[in-house]
């Protein structure tokens, strides 16, 4: 590979680890909408939680592969227990509550996260087994980025064998994209929604466990990651797992390529695409529903 | 019959360079920090502050001292009471006949504009302060300032940086600025890869896509066309605030070829940037203001740091430590933060006292004095004495304010960051290293004043004819 | 004449033909009542004659004049109202503004932002009378919500008429409500649409007789027979359909 | 005494501590009253869409930032400009944009058009700091001149003098809540709520659903450009994050949220009581997301109707118990 291609090659991998990365954030929040129609503010929250999580479990155990197993979990406990406590009180009455309410429960968290860790970045580093980078044909990539792109594949591998194969799948399946018709189903719909609530937040976990050694770990965490989630869900169509995994790549892509050749209009392009896409279909590229 | 004089001007210039201008102008300055009359501070806590009432001198530290940025807020209320607890303890100042304390009272602005205007406008209109000082963010300072002129109340710039807040159409009166500009800082870059490093010759811009992003670039590109006309600038890139991904970036400068990336980022975009680099294994240095910070550096190492190269309005040619009083004051600060200080001012970030916080702390000793010479809280008196003041600070430096539109004239350090065991250059008493675990400043160069002096709005009137040096 | 006239009319969902060639021809001054099984296209009918929809094939005349595709509004001011099968009323509102709201909508006040309309005299007298008829005036002030079922349905389907319309359609108008009310409603409903053509779609048999002149039976989106009552009593097709569905 | 007679007089006392507030509590908080209004007519017009309307904007800031870039750029660029035209042209941006944006958002409700407004939103915010050279960037655009309230060769009264400035901010803000009030009252208002609840119907009653709600929006938009033209002449700055940022979006959420979406008065209810907390908290702690968070998560668990409609809920329950039998119906 001349410098050139590989110069493009490797950008292409840059957008897919971001945009791998994104989804894995942004498929909690499409599905928790799909199902309970809220759009979760504070979804984001929860990935920076299990940021900070990591880096208390990286503390007391010196093991990244322990953390990415716990942190994540113990940001979905919390994320189970606001649903439980707090949104699941305030279902009926309507949306615009809850919406407020996930405004609220981002607040708290970021003053909680500010309490325990205090207001400076936190050092998370690459664990010791992927540090470097691999050379492939004048191509130079860090072998992080690749471990980063490799879980997420194999985490919505799980997700999609979990929902595609397994009877629990089929009715989040239906349950997401038809709040209506589970009730029809004979099935704990309370149960359902803390399930898929908490597999949201896990999913969110992993996110942030997983960007922890390339982004910085501080209080201002989740408003970044959060604004671009939130653009994805949108404009995939909301409740659309499919629409978020495209549009996630789209965003990533659009990202590298865009610094590349237009780099002047990089930080709007995004919100153009938005833009775009809502002005010609409101309801995001695969939504539906009101 | 022309020899004799040239030859004199050539030793003059020669016994410049030699001894610095530092030294030659410290002679000039109408006061200083004498570190042998600070009080015993041992005393002094952060989270358990003394803070008088009653009859007072008040501070108010406008600063975000919430959200994502409350860090900020923390470092300059250290500074600001750090020395107000000195000038207590030393029996606080005389003005107006009268002996009073200096009170320090916090004002969060939360990086909110209108926020800004409203707490400002409280500290001015009810808690009545005599100085309002600030902030992060010079479109916050602009805020400060217009109340500053409104109720006719000081304001001190100690940490916004840019130049179009004491333009013509911005400048105000009653407002100073002690820190150094957006353009000082580019010049002096530029001045010193084109007239002292003389090695790298293609750099790359990549900044904030912002305001103060591109002014910085702006004083880079000026100080490269003065300075270094040889060196090419192989592109400049412009990332959106708070930029998740820099790989795209990097990627590319990458591939052009550039020397040296010169940048303006602050945190967490400084620390996206520097982290994500070298896990690219993209090695080049940056030139830069704010990636400074200890907890940052540590996170990529002292391969991942050395030969980065750090503007500093605090430093120091030929060791940190050069005076007993400057050892003396060092360690009044860095016995405390070993012993007494909890969270969260336990971290690397407060080890030293110096960088950033000694120049904070500086800063605010240079205001106190003036009062002092004031003598009296009056702001039209203050005004009369800070205009054309100078003052030379703990580490030497002298800090002048030019009278015609309110702008320090001072030297600039450039810093090249090197490994623990070669820190013995600029940390010059034991343990002779900043930080173990990352790189840190090594050799420190002076940028003389009058090669960077901060840029003059001649549209200003009262500027008119003035020179920039301000005569 | 025909005061209503469907021409070749054919419409479909995402390729589900719901309705195919529907010729329909509604008298001035009759009461024509629409049956057939669930799923035979009787509301998708209502909803393309009403504006709801634009058909995929065929043309809408009403009163003679073209008026396929053209918007609810616009028909609402050519002179046609319409009630829904789901209860459709302002719930949050009153009895009193919901009727309002129709009087404004039949004396064109729509964009009237510079008069209070309580200082409106003609339209508050006139709302209250409509009340009155329809025996709400206990009720004036009432959360439409909070009405007992039969008074909800009774309020919607003089909302379809307070634009005094000369066509109104009345989907399913008595669907869901014990005998009592049936009663009640089919005595409203033949009281307010005196001197009116009504299109009705009905289950309830009993209605449809005491009240239809003629009846079309629609099956499979089809038309299937028109005729009075008698004739469609005896038509073979029409048991047909609705015994072998 | 009548009803009536308590009203007047309770309208003239109201009258009379407005008149007499600046003397009275001074600069401070004088301007504390002007940011109080400024932010009830944005939430009141944020609620003429959300509780009159049924439509849910997360993009309001859009309007609220073009009145302020309007005025802030006309009294920039054009020398001499007088207050009141200053006020018009920064309404007419607002205004302008609704136009343009009207055609697209009439025809979506619900979710879509609350995220096609966040999105326009978001692209007007980095258009802002984007565009340096007209905006100012982060910076935004200040000390641009305050023209005087003028009538020639009549009176010229100084706007930058605190309480002159409270007088003028009372009398616009004042007057636009009240025309929107006064709106909600006429035949057009009654169709407004229709269309929140029950466009259909509406459609069918012979009434334009997409053309009433560009009219609502269209008003709307130029209230919330009204507030923010007098925002940017009160801090004599308007930027980007001060006017564009989301946080400014989600603003009138909370303040109507908090106050009671489904009255008229909820949102400037609303108004006064977080600021209020506001000026606690600001005195008192630097906990501030706690402080906020807490009362959202506390106002949506035990009212989620806002404080209005808590005490209506008080009042019905209180008459409920202490009315005779019979008695507990709604006075007419």
């Amino acid at each position: 590979m001349d410098p050139t291609t590989a110069m493009y090659v490797a950008q292409g991998l840059h957008g897919l680890a971001y945009g791998m990365l994104l989804f894995l954030v942004a498929s909690g929040l499409t599905m928790v909408f799909g199902m309970m129609g809220i759009l979760n503010i504070a979804h984001a929250s929860f990935f920076m939680l299990a940021a900070y999580f990591s880096y208390q479990v990286l503390a007391f155990t010196g093991s990244f592969w322990l953390a990415l197993l716990l942190a994540p979990v113990a940001a979905a406990l919390v994320g189970v227990l606001c649903e439980r406590f707090l949104l699941r009180r305030t279902h009926a009455f309507g949306h615009l509550g809850e919406l407020i309410l996930t405004v609220g429960i981002s607040l708290v968290i970021l003053e909680g996260v500010k309490v325990f860790w205090g207001t400076e970045s936190l050092p998370i580093h690459v664990p010791p087994l992927l540090e470097g980078r691999l050379a492939l044909g004048g191509l130079d990539y860090p072998i992080y980025r690749l471990f980063v792109i490799g879980l997420a594949l194999v985490v919505l591998g799980v997700l999609a064998a979990v929902l595609y194969t397994t009877r629990l799948g089929m009715v989040v399946r239906a349950a997401v994209s038809d709040a209506g018709m589970v009730n029809a189903l004979g099935i704990n719909v309370p149960l359902l929604f803390m399930f898929v609530f908490g597999m949201g937040t896990w999913l969110a976990g992993v996110a942030g466990v997983a960007i922890a050694p390339i982004l910085t770990v501080f209080p201002g965490l989740a408003d970044q990651m959060g604004m671009d989630a939130f653009v994805v869900v949108v404009t995939g169509g909301l409740g659309s797992l499919w629409g978020a995994f495209l549009v996630s790549l789209i965003l990533g892509e659009l990202n590298s390529y865009g610094v590349q050749f237009v780099s002047q209009l990089a930080p709007v392009l995004m919100f153009l695409f938005m833009a775009i896409v809502l002005a010609i279909k409101p309801m995001g590229l695969f939504g539906e529903r009101e | 019959m022309n020899l004799p004089r040239q030859a004199l001007t050539l030793v003059v210039l020669a016994s410049l360079l030699l001894f610095g201008v530092a030294d030659a102008q410290a002679a000039q300055a109408k006061a200083a920090f004498d570190p042998d009359k600070m009080a015993d501070m041992s005393d002094f806590d952060p989270n358990k502050p003394v803070i008088p009432t009653g009859d007072t001198i008040k501070i108010a530290v406008v600063a975000s001292f919430s959200g994502p940025a409350a860090v900020v807020g923390q470092i300059y209320f250290i500074s600001v009471q750090w020395a107000a607890h000195d000038i207590n303890k030393r029996g606080g100042i005389m003005v107006d006949g009268k002996r009073k304390l200096v009170e320090v009272i916090k004002a969060n602005h939360a990086s909110q504009p209108a926020e800004t205007k409203k707490v400002a406008e409280r500290m001015v209109l009810q808690e009545k302060v005599n100085v309002l000082w600030g902030t992060d963010g010079s479109h916050l300072m602009k805020i400060i300032n217009q109340v500053a002129d409104k109720y006719k109340v000081i304001a001190q710039s100690a940490s916004a940086l840019s130049d179009e807040l004491y333009d013509t159409t911005n400048f105000s009166r009653y407002s100073f600025m002690s820190s150094f500009s957006t353009e000082q800082i580019g010049r002096a870059i530029g001045f010193y890869y084109g007239k002292i490093r003389k090695k790298e010759k293609k750099f790359y811009i990549l900044g904030q896509d912002y305001l103060f992003g591109h002014s910085l670039a702006d004083g880079f590109k000026k100080g490269l066309k003065e300075y270094y006309p040889e060196a090419t600038l192989l592109g400049e890139d412009y990332h959106p605030l708070f930029m998740k991904d820099f790989a795209p970036y990097l990627q590319k400068i990458k591939a052009s070829g550039a020397e040296v990336i010169f940048t303006g980022d602050w945190i967490p975009d400084a620390e996206n940037l520097l982290v994500q680099a070298r896990q690219m294994g993209i090695k080049l240095p940056f030139a830069n203001l704010f990636l400074d910070e200890p907890n940052m550096l540590h996170r990529v190492g002292v391969d991942g740091t050395t030969g980065l190269v750090h503007v500093s309005q605090y430093g120091a040619e030929g060791g940190a430590f050069k005076t007993p009083g400057q050892i003396k004051a060092y360690k009044a600060w860095n016995t405390l933060w070993k012993t007494k200080w909890g969270p969260p001012y336990n971290t690397r970030l407060y080890e030293h006292g110096t960088g950033n916080i000694g120049s904070y702390i500086q800063q605010t000793y240079w205001l106190l004095s003036v009062i002092e010479r004031a003598g009296s809280t009056d702001p039209e008196k203050i005004i009369k004495v800070w205009e054309n003041d100078s003052y030379q600070l703990l580490n030497g430096k002298v800090l002048t304010m030019r009278s015609c539109d309110h702008k320090a004239i001072q030297d600039l350090h450039v810093e090249e960051y090197v490994p623990p065991a070669k820190q013995r250059e600029s940390f010059n008493i034991p343990p002779y290293f900043w930080y173990e675990g990352t790189s840190s400043v090594g050799p420190s160069v002076a940028i003389p004043a009058r090669y960077v002096l901060p840029k003059m709005d001649k549209s200003l009137a009262r500027c008119k004819d003035k020179s920039e040096a301000g005569e | 004449m025909n005061v209503l006239e469907t021409r070749d009319l054919s419409h479909d969902f995402d390729g589900l033909q719901v309705l195919s060639h529907v010729e329909l021809g509604v008298r001035r001054g009759e009461r024509h009542a629409i049956i057939g099984p669930n799923g035979a296209g009787k509301t998708t009918l209502f909803n393309i004659v009403t504006g709801t929809y634009t058909p995929r094939g065929g043309r809408v005349l009403f009163r003679g004049q073209d008026v396929t595709g053209a918007g609810p509004h616009a028909l609402v001011r050519l002179g046609m109202g319409r009630s829904f099968q789901i209860t459709s009323t302002f719930s949050r509102l009153s009895t009193f503004e919901n009727i309002r709201m129709g009087i404004l909508g039949r004396r064109g006040i729509r964009f009237n932002l510079l008069r209070r309309v309580a200082a409106m005299p003609d339209v508050t007298r006139e709302a209250e009378e409509v009340l009155r008829r329809i025996n709400l005036t206990a009720e004036r002030d009432l959360p439409a919500s909070l009405l007992s079922y039969g008074k909800h349905r009774a309020l919607e389907i003089s909302l379809a008429m307070t634009t005094d319309p000369e066509l109104v359609l009345l989907d399913e108008p008595t669907a869901g409500m014990s005998r009592d009310e049936t009663k009640t409603a089919v005595e409203l409903i033949r009281r307010l649409t005196e001197g009116r053509t009504v299109v009705i779609i009905e289950h309830d048999m009993d209605v449809v007789f005491s009240l239809a002149d003629r009846i079309t039976v629609l099956h499979h989106g089809e038309i299937l027979a028109t005729g009075a009552p008698e004739e469609i009593k005896a038509n073979r097709a029409v048991k047909d359909a609705y015994l072998g569905d | 005494m009548t009803r009536r007679a308590v009203r007047w007089l309770a309208g003239v006392a109201a009258l009379a501590v407005l008149l007499a507030y600046p003397s009275l509590f001074g600069i401070y908080f004088t301007n504390s009253f002007v940011t109080f209004g400024i932010f009830a007519l944005y939430a009141v017009s944020f609620n003429l869409l959300l509780g009159f309307t049924g439509l849910l904007s997360f993009g309001h800031a859009m309007f609220f930032g073009a009145g302020g870039y309007g005025t802030a750029l006309a009294l920039t660029h054009l020398k001499g400009l007088p207050l009141l035209p200053a006020l018009a042209l920064g309404v007419a941006a607002a205004l302008a944009l609704g136009v343009l944006l009207a055609p697209l958002m009439v025809r979506i409700s619900g979710t879509a058009f609350a995220m096609l407004h966040l999105a326009f939103g978001q692209l007007m915010y980095v258009l802002a700091l984007k565009l340096r050279t007209i905006t100012g960037g982060e910076d935004g655009i200040g000390g641009f001149p305050i023209p005087p309230f003028s009538v020639p060769g009549v009176l010229s009264v100084d706007m930058k003098t605190p309480a002159n400035f409270y007088y003028f901010a009372v009398a616009v803000l004042g007057f636009s809540v009240f025309a929107l009030w006064f709106v909600t009252k006429t035949p057009f208002g009654c169709v407004m709520v229709g269309v929140r609840d029950n466009p259909n119907r509406v459609a069918y009653l012979g009434f334009r659903v997409p053309h009433t709600k560009a009219v609502v929006y269209l008003l709307a938009a130029g209230s919330a450009g009204v507030a923010g033209s007098v925002f940017a002449m009160f801090q004599n700055l308007v930027s980007a994050d001060g006017a564009l940022h989301v946080f400014v979006s989600f603003a009138p959420v909370q303040l109507t949220m908090i106050g009671g979406v489904g009255s008229f008065f909820g949102p400037i209810l609303g108004s006064a009581i977080f600021g209020v907390i506001s000026e606690l908290t600001s005195r008192y702690t630097e906990r501030v997301e706690l402080v906020s968070g807490a009362i959202l998560i506390l106002v949506i668990m035990y009212a989620p109707l806002g404080v209005i409609g808590m005490w209506h809920a008080a009042r019905a329950r209180a008459r409920a118990r202490f009315a005779p039998r019979g008695a507990a119906e709604p006075a007419r």
